[in-house]
């Protein structure tokens, strides 16, 4: 029961107009190898939530560059100035999210809560739109849960059951969005056989991961 | 020494042994460079570990990198994680302090520092998470920029939080946000309480026990 | 065959190649038994892995054990979490099938098995959400109890969710709850439709495929 | 800048009346030493927040046998007939949780959210008294965040520092709870000097945990 799949079939799979989670943070631990295949197979009109678009030649920055990509939700697009580019000529739909309050997000789309209570956001022009909740004389905005068609993530280590574990700060946004993804996709720097990663040291479950990439060219 | 190195060196005094500590992009890194001797400070960055520390040339790993994307290190007894156990350490009150830098502070301590209208749109990253959930949070930034003092009596820049600052340290003052508005209470090396003042856009209140700004712990 | 073991039987047939599966205490845990050969599943334990086996003789180890605190095994490919991460696969959509007990169930397709009240109250560890989040449930149980039928009008007993449960297989019958109402598909081995009805305490539509409950996959 | 600390000195420091988050599942990854120290010292009228109450002679089942408990919130008092007979008896007072409930419940009060909106619950006895928020057209119950005075877990292996790992089911609700005691109290079976856990081992970083209970007797 091997969930291996060419790099060339698992973005196939993936229609234009379609909703991507993409790990990593600043394209550490992102899945270059599923965007650079999305450039080559030109998926375009994506809606895109990642923590921040990279830079214009780096990870999902490119995807920018390439103007693939119509709506981004995302916490930060300091580093790539082609997205602020567009956002002000209009050709791309940005929301800006904090930070934690994206993570908590896609983890309650992934975990089957109906939002999220924060107080991060009240008072500021992120609150704008969204309900309040009073509990304790202490006031929360309302966030909603985030999921999408599909998420891409990047491991360290894959499994042939698609057991997954992650290096250091490449970890990030993965095992949230392994969580949130409708079919998950991720590709690894290793895959090895089943029963070589411990089951303490794995970080996602496999029962999460739909298709792991294969190691071939494409 | 310069005026960056000054606001690290006084911001660095401020952590304690033990604590939790955040550093904003930009100037803020520069505090880790000064903390005081003795003191054994963890600092976390946002994108996922405790126990960073600076890059060690020829050992650059790309797994390894600061918010920025940024190589970095890490010491011994670090820990990596992911990014909802990150900010539930910043958002749940477990990070001891953030050092942030700012566009403006005004007078009840309001912080905006993640966007100008119309010029820059870089977003707000982690900081209004960072504003919120910290147990203490310092503005390390210059006291004017391009003229004008960035100590407002209201913000006119969107702000990152409602959440009072904890402190405010400058090239020219500290300055502490209180009840009752905004305590004067050092004045960098050289400088008057008179250049202060006149270089604050609120009004400032001078505490009782004003003193000269300490540079070493 | 006793009846748990048909029932168990029956219940195992319903699970899939690559399924995710959580099996109740009791008669549910029977199931892992006779999964169908060339189907692979995952067993969950609520506690925090997949990949579950049962226990090995002489190789007991007092960190892996099952929700009731009794040793298990683990598989090859097994992955072990903490409590918010084996509930966010249960919540969130990720578990396939769970199977479990039942005290009542309706002709809504309701639940109760987490309390008697006044007699036996263990409390719903996590049935009250493996019912409302799983993807598919099914309640293995006896027909009837003490000469009382358990499938009834109106559960008497506190309901474990108000999410409509996907299938009843019991000693006599397989019973789909539908918008209808409850639907009979099979009934046991030397059990007549009469017999099911006659132990049933509300009314069951018969399925135009009716049909003797297959045993072997 | 050790966090060691004698299994006495450490239950020393919790007062009769403190609120507990006690780690295990069914005892299982459950910090022993300290609850058997806890008797030791006949720490009374405490309030326990656990999965379950285990058994009456395992783990904190045993608080329970020795009337040392006022309140238990918990999902699962089915294995303790002592905690049941108490109950009947109105000597100690049960608040039953659904177990993902209490997880996330726990977890949010570690967090820094308002609570937990989730369908679990919904329509049976676990809604009387609370808020439910509807949203997109669904129903959800308000949960609220729970935290305590103290929350006493167990480990595996901890550092000096006080970073943690666990072992296979023995982790459950030992993470979440070390985010939401206000002190937080850990024994462990091995204790390794602090660069001894690689940092993507850690479970538990050593930033949430006061004190590590030492190896000796007592």
């Amino acid at each position: 029961m091997s969930k291996l799949i060419s790099l060339e079939d698992a973005v196939a799979r993936i229609p234009d107009g379609a909703s991507l989670l993409i790990g990593g943070f600043m394209a550490v631990g992102g899945p270059n190898r599923l965007v650079d295949e999305l450039i080559r197979q030109r998926k375009s009109n994506l809606t895109i939530i990642a923590n921040d678009t990279a830079r214009p030649n780096f990870g999902l920055g490119k995807l920018v560059v390439e103007k693939l990509v119509a709506k981004v939700v995302t916490s930060h697009i300091g580093l790539n100035p082609e997205t602020q580019k567009q956002m002000i000529a209009g050709d791309i739909q940005v929301e800006l999210v904090p930070q934690g309050t994206l993570a908590e997000r896609i983890r309650s789309g992934g975990v089957g809560l109906g939002g999220v209570l924060t107080p991060t956001g009240v008072g500021t022009s992120v609150e704008e739109g969204k309900r309040t909740v009073e509990i304790d004389g202490k006031t929360y905005l309302l966030e909603l849960p985030i999921k999408a068609d599909f998420a891409l993530i990047a491991a360290k280590q894959a499994d042939l059951y698609g057991n997954l574990t992650y290096a250091l700060t490449a970890r990030n946004f993965n095992p949230i969005m392994a969580l949130a993804g409708a079919t998950v996709i991720a590709e690894a720097e290793d895959i090895v056989p089943v029963g070589c990663i411990p089951p303490d040291a794995v970080m996602t479950p496999s029962v999460l991961v739909d298709h792991i990439v294969a190691n071939t060219k494409r | 020494m310069d005026e960056k190195t000054l606001i690290a060196k006084r911001v660095a005094l401020e952590l304690m042994d033990g604590d939790l500590c955040n550093l904003g992009i930009g100037l803020p890194t520069l505090v880790a460079r000064y903390v005081p001797a003795g003191r054994n400070v963890f600092f976390q960055s946002e994108n996922g570990i405790v126990g960073m520390s600076g890059p060690v040339a020829g050992a650059d790993n790309p797994d390894l990198t600061d918010a920025g994307g940024s190589p970095i290190s890490a010491l011994p007894g670090a820990a990596s994680f992911d990014s909802v156990l990150s900010f539930g350490l910043i958002r749940g009150g477990h990070l001891d302090v953030t050092v942030l830098g700012g566009l403006q502070v005004d007078e009840e301590g309001h912080l905006a520092n993640w966007m100008v209208p119309g010029k820059m749109v870089p977003g707000m990253g982690g900081a209004m998470d960072l504003v919120t959930g910290a147990r203490r949070v310092i503005v390390a930034m210059q006291h004017s920029a391009k003229g004008e003092s960035k100590i407002v009596k209201r913000c006119t820049l969107p702000l990152t939080s409602v959440r009072r600052v904890d402190l405010i340290v400058t090239d020219l003052a500290v300055i502490e946000p209180t009840d009752a508005g905004l305590v004067l209470k050092e004045t960098a090396p050289g400088v008057t309480v008179e250049q202060v003042l006149a270089n604050t856009g609120c009004e400032l209140i001078l505490s009782p026990d004003l003193r000269p700004m300490p540079l070493e712990g």
